[in-house]
């Protein structure tokens, strides 16, 4: 269970990222965060394994407040918090099994990570989770030979590998056109369900969301505006998400612009 | 740029081997006299200014007189072939360099301790039980380098004669067991102080040089042998130079002969103790050592 | 539509630049010049001779080195092979040296100030110091022969090579090792996995570089008497023997052309 | 999960594989053949450094300030050669670059000046410096010309590299509008690459001023002179007072040319 | 007006970019060309411009076939169409009005724009341009502090200063988020309207595409497979374009991923 308490947090040229957030996420869940460029939504879900530290609040994982972690606790709580990035971040020159086993390095010693001595049984994890995203036949390609979407689901595998408890995922598809989208989002809907990892999705657009998501919650300026079922998002949410009336915004001609 | 244009300058006309001793009369008088100084690496010390005789020249000659140290003599020998440099203090090897390409002619030559020449010496470890040139045999020699008169070119010469070896590569193999380039006579006592080498040739004496580091080196080196007479550095000129413009450098080096203050300055900074005419001949030795070295030196 | 056409009367017509950007340039333009005609000045307040000859005397010198003596070449090998072996081990110890010294000087990894700090000030001190300099006090330290050129060779390719790489590290994607850290590595699992692959490439090819530039300083070596083909091409040179010098110059120019193609390949190879 | 299941061992082509063992093999030997066959006497080296290291680093470190006021003019006259001579290179080195950079020029054309920019670089830094003084006398204007070609060279490759690198989709926006060729070069070309020209010529002038030391061999002025004699007559304390002005007179340069870098990137 | 006959387009490593292409857009018309990616829509816009140069058939653009166009002839048909790029390709170091000014280049004499002596006109064209999308505040700034929404409308900025007959848009928007998308997209169909410029967009998306198109190409494969008004395109067109079934695909774990 995630529970932010409160949490804010300003980013030491001044801008605040996350503003009075109180969420709590329940085990199992799939929630998605939307909101525009800026809004916080990366802020939100890097605070959860301390990519970024709240300034001030708590913020809870499974009863511990991880505000408070150093060093090995710190990477204990990453290791059982897997992350997809929107750019994959995958280490293009390395090949994909060497980068899905990657996830492993939190479970592994320095010394037998960096002679590559892993386990039989960390390769067959690494394996299978390659095919449970069905990209097994690519194992020894480069990751930069893969497309967009066979990236990202390296990172997906990469991900499972790790096994871990939540999966935090920050626009995993805005690089990829959508029906490369839809299926990462299955993919990551379907590893949700069968393996019950909680799993917080950002996402620029909030029709994709509302087709994926148990729940959505919706961010503005570093505040959460919504926070929902999908069942209750209407026009109305659409709008105090994305700024009001956004349409009127654009005919407009975009005075406020970023 | 700011570069005064003097006609005068930049004779390369017949530069090459064409019969020069025939075309005097025409000499150029430049509006800039530039010297040049090698400094000869046989001497204690060596100075890297020349300005102080540079000034009393210019004085004296009544034109401007610009002094330019180089430590390197090809860049005298070429200066001087292109006539950029019109006088230079060349050491003796460098001077034969100097005449065989460029037609240089050396008016005048140094004098130290009283001595228009000098010699090189042969120098071994005081304990290494080597009492004459035979017991060389089977050691290793240490020179500066090839191009060093009194370091590598007399010494070899006298050896190759005296143990009967034609080229200086028999004698670096065949007589010697092996050689170490040192770059420098200091260094190449102290190769034979350290224990690299077991005879070094250098001139005469570099142990002095050394005495202020290593104090001990006076006891612990010693001179095994000297080498025939080597004419000390010259004064030469470019063959452009007109004749009488020639003389009148030459009046007035010699007059400094009677000039205490700048004997001194001589003495101070290049230990010369006189200025003394020379002529080509007295060079004929050099020339002869370095004919015979030219074309066998091998790499 | 309307406010727009009306707002434009000829008169604000902007120009192309803020006259405040056109000052600068125009002032830091000048300056440059100024600095440039000084120094041109003081360059040539000692010339005599003029430029008019200046060709013609060098086309009587430089027609002395030709044509090369290629007689000569069975004795080059020798030294020559002393200056690559001396520019591999130079070139082996300061790659080895490097990778410490390059990554405590990469503000993107080295978060630690002081460390970066000590470490950048450190490498721009190994690099002010010219290779002639180096391969004097070297000489002076361990007398004559290869191991004072070697050394000195270390040095100066040191301060350039770890350069080079720690900017390198500084310009690699930094995602990849945010990735590795979300995933619970400790510091150097995430730079052998995120960092390692990422420069090796670069590493390797300003590594040849480096290598490239050790044979080409081995000739300033040779003037100190620090070993190798340097001492050779200076003794031709001293010797008069410019067709000699001029066979030394081509062959170091072979080997230099030979070894950037081998690295070219090489990089082409890894990227 | 008692059967594993494991990855299908990696399929290396047999031909990759010797590739690798040979290339292994080939280093390995490269590497002992360097250092057994390479003429040092490691044991000796040591100990003659421990011996020398008393006679030459205390005197290092304290250098001579008599000499400091004749030590600051060479600097200074260092400082001149090497900004005129970079100055000059960096202006010669431009045509050269877009005649080396495969993307400006044909591919036949750039192999050619790829080539002459090597060949420049292959002359050692003492014989241009000897032409020069043969051309210009024994003079620091004779430095001014060897430093300006000899970092020609240098210049024109990584000028070349930059041009290789710009973004060719600016180039093909323009082709769009109907721009021609020089037009094109104007505007989408030299707003890319000036920053890094600068920057690079920047970072020339630095090294310029190492390598200006050398020219003091032939009598084409600036510290060099300085260094040899320093070394010939092995007066350290002079050589410390000569390189703490090197250092400081660098490092200052180093200082002041990344701020100015900073700003123009 | 503009004429693909048979047109075809095969590259040098064989790739058939184009395939009996055979499409007549009107002046005045707004099209948006929509496809996957690799799906030839990039090839087919580059040839109205000839960027590329197609290997058969001809197309005519007010009756002349382009096709034979060379140097003089090249630079005038570039001049009177302008074309937008998805990466802006925008000289990022110069300011905004000299990258719109660029626009004019076509018109300038070589000499006079070298030396930046632009006619009053020019610069006054330029700037009213900026005005029109609304960035005129931001003349002197360097275009790579501007963002990506405003960069591209510096970008169509300069294509309206070109004065073009036909703008061509190649993916305009899939860097930007979207309600700065649908800013874009705005400028440009009020261009069209207000100058009666012929516009052809690429999008990926064809919800955008319905939005805003008077007229809709599908191509799959470098093959036109759907031509219409908007208001023909049904589900099946949809699959069409992406392949059939684009659901199940999806659900299937992407066995034909590119
Ligand atoms: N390292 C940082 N330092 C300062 N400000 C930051 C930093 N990272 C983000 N911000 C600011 O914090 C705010 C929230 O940023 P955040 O990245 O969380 O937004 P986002 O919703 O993820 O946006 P996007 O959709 O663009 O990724 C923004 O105004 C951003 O500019
Ligand atoms: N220069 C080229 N050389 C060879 N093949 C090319 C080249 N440019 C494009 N192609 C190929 O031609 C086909 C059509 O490419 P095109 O760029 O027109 O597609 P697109 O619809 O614009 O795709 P995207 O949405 O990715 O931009 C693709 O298969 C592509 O790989
Ligand atoms: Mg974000
Ligand atoms: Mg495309």
């Amino acid at each position: 269970m995630i529970e932010f308490k409160d949490v804010n947090l300003v980013y030491p040229n001044g801008t605040q990222g996350l503003k009075n957030v109180n969420v709590k996420i329940n085990d199992g869940e799939f929630v998605v965060i939307v909101g525009l460029s800026g809004a916080g939504k990366s802020t939100f879900i890097r605070s959860i394994n301390r990519l970024v530290t709240p300034t001030s609040g708590s913020l809870l994982i499974d009863d511990e407040d991880i505000l408070k972690f150093h060093g090995k606790d710190l990477r204990k709580l990453r290791t059982k918090t897997g992350m997809i990035f929107q750019n994959y971040n995958l280490v293009k020159r390395s090949n994909v099994l060497k980068n899905v086993l990657a996830g492993r390095l939190g479970h592994t010693g320095t010394l037998r990570s960096i002679l590559n001595l892993y386990s039989k049984e960390d390769i067959s994890l690494a394996y299978r989770s390659l095919q449970r995203v069905n990209i097994d036949e690519k194992i020894y390609n480069r990751a930069d030979e893969l497309s967009g979407g066979q990236q990202q689901r390296v990172s997906i595998a990469r991900v499972l590998t790790q096994q871990p408890k939540y999966i935090l995922a920050d626009e995993p598809v805005a690089s990829l056109d959508p029906p490369t989208s839809h299926q990462v989002m299955t993919y990551l809907r379907k590893v949700n369900k069968e393996d019950n990892i909680t799993t917080i999705v950002n996402l620029h657009f909030i029709d994709m969301a509302m087709e994926y998501a148990d729940r959505i919650i919706g961010m503005r300026a570093g505040e959460v505006v919504f926070d929902g079922p999908v069942s209750e998002v209407s026009e109305r949410t659409f709008e105090e998400i994305y700024g009001r009336s956004i349409r009127e915004d654009d005919m407009r001609g975009g005075a406020n612009e970023s | 740029g700011g570069s005064d244009d003097t006609d005068t300058s930049n004779g390369v006309e017949g530069t090459d081997d064409t019969a020069s001793e025939a075309e005097e009369s025409e000499g150029m008088i430049p509006e800039t006299l530039v010297i040049g100084f090698v400094p000869s690496q046989d001497s204690d010390t060596i100075a890297d200014t020349i300005e102080p005789l540079a000034e009393r020249l210019g004085e004296e000659l009544g034109i401007e007189v610009q002094g330019q140290v180089m430590t390197n003599y090809n860049a005298l020998v070429e200066a001087m072939g292109a006539n950029q440099v019109q006088v230079g203090f060349i050491p003796a090897f460098g001077y034969v360099l100097a005449n065989e390409q460029y037609d240089v002619e050396v008016i005048l030559k140094s004098i130290r301790y009283d001595s228009g020449t000098y010699k090189a010496q042969y120098v071994v470890r005081a304990d290494s039980g080597i009492e004459t040139l035979a017991d060389l045999e089977g050691k290793v020699w240490a020179y500066g380098d090839q191009g060093s008169t009194s370091g590598y070119l007399f010494p070899a010469n006298e050896l190759m004669e005296e143990f009967g070896y034609d080229t200086a590569a028999e004698l670096e193999t065949e007589f010697f067991s092996g050689t170490v380039q040192s770059g420098g006579h200091d260094n190449s006592a102290l190769a034979v102080y350290n224990g690299d080498a077991d005879v070094a040739t250098t001139f005469d004496d570099v142990r002095t040089e050394l005495e202020e580091e290593y104090p001990d080196v006076m006891d612990k080196l010693t001179i095994l042998d000297y080498t025939q007479e080597i004419p000390n550095d010259t004064i030469s000129v470019t063959k452009e130079l007109d004749d009488e413009f020639v003389q009148k450098i030459k009046d007035v080096f010699l007059s400094f002969n009677e000039d205490d203050e700048m004997i001194k300055i001589m003495n101070e900074v290049y230990n010369w103790d006189a200025i003394d005419e020379a002529s080509d001949e007295e060079y004929q030795v050099v020339k002869d050592t370095y004919a015979k070295f030219k074309d066998n030196i091998e790499l | 539509m309307t406010k727009e056409n009306s707002s434009l009367t000829p008169k604000k017509v902007p120009s192309i630049y803020p006259s405040r950007t056109k000052k600068q340039v125009t002032f830091i333009f000048l300056v440059i010049l100024g600095i440039y005609l000084f120094s041109m000045y003081w360059t040539q307040r000692e010339m005599v001779g003029g430029i008019g000859g200046a060709l013609g005397n060098m086309y009587t010198v430089i027609e002395k080195f030709f044509p090369p003596n290629f007689a000569v070449l069975p004795a080059l090998l020798d030294p020559m092979i002393q200056t690559i072996q001396m520019a591999i081990i130079a070139t082996t110890v300061a790659a080895i040296l490097t990778i410490p010294l390059a990554i405590l000087s990469a503000q993107n990894v080295t978060t630690f100030k002081p460390i970066y700090y000590v470490t950048k000030t450190f490498l721009n001190l190994l690099r002010t110091i010219p290779d002639l300099v180096l391969a004097v006090i070297f000489v002076g330290l361990f007398g004559i022969g290869l191991f004072p050129g070697i050394l000195a060779l270390v040095i100066f390719s040191l301060g350039i090579l770890a350069k080079l790489v720690g900017e390198t590290i500084e310009s690699v994607d930094m995602n990849p090792l945010e990735a590795m850290r979300a995933s619970g590595g400790n510091p150097l699992q995430v730079i052998w996995y995120a960092l390692v692959p990422q420069v090796l490439p670069q590493y390797t090819s300003l590594v040849l570089y480096v290598f490239e530039i050790n044979i080409r300083a081995s000739v300033v070596l040779g003037y100190v008497g620090a070993g190798g083909i340097g001492l050779i091409l200076n003794q031709q040179l001293g010797f008069y023997n410019y067709p000699n010098a001029m066979a030394i110059i081509i062959v170091i120019f072979v080997v230099v052309i030979i070894i950037e193609y081998i690295s070219n390949k090489l990089r082409e190879a890894l990227i | 999960m008692e059967n594993l299941i494991l990855p299908p061992k990696p399929k290396n082509s047999l031909f990759k594989k010797i590739k690798v063992i040979v290339i292994t093999i080939l280093v390995i030997a490269l590497y002992l053949w360097t250092f057994t066959s390479i003429d040092i006497d490691w044991g000796r080296a040591i100990e003659r450094a421990l011996n020398n290291f008393q006679r030459v680093i205390p005197r290092l470190f304290s250098p001579d300030w008599s000499a400091a006021g004749e030590v600051a003019l060479s600097m200074l006259e260092t400082v001149f050669i090497a900004f005129a001579g970079s100055l000059m290179a960096a202006l010669l080195s431009v045509p050269l670059a877009f005649l080396a950079a495969n993307n400006m020029m044909g591919k036949y054309l750039s192999v050619i000046g790829k080539w002459i920019l090597s060949a420049v670089r292959a002359f050692p830094d003492l014989i241009l410096a000897i032409l020069f003084v043969v051309a210009v006398g024994p003079n620091a204007f004779a430095g001014v010309l060897a430093i300006a070609i000899g970092s020609t060279g240098m210049l024109g490759k990584m000028f070349s590299e930059i041009i290789e690198s710009i973004d060719m989709q600016v180039v093909e926006a323009m082709q769009a509008n109907g721009a021609n060729k020089i037009q094109i070069l104007f505007y989408a070309v030299m707003p890319q690459i000036i920053p890094e020209f600068l920057s690079y010529a920047i970072y020339r002038f630095e090294v310029d001023i190492r390598a200006s030391s050398i020219l003091g061999i032939v009598g084409a002025g600036g510290i060099g002179t300085m260094i040899i004699f320093a070394s010939n007559n092995r007066n350290w304390n002079e050589m410390g007072m000569i390189l703490l002005a090197i250092i400081v007179v660098v490092t200052i340069i180093d200082f002041a040319s990344s701020k100015i870098r900073n700003k123009i990137v």
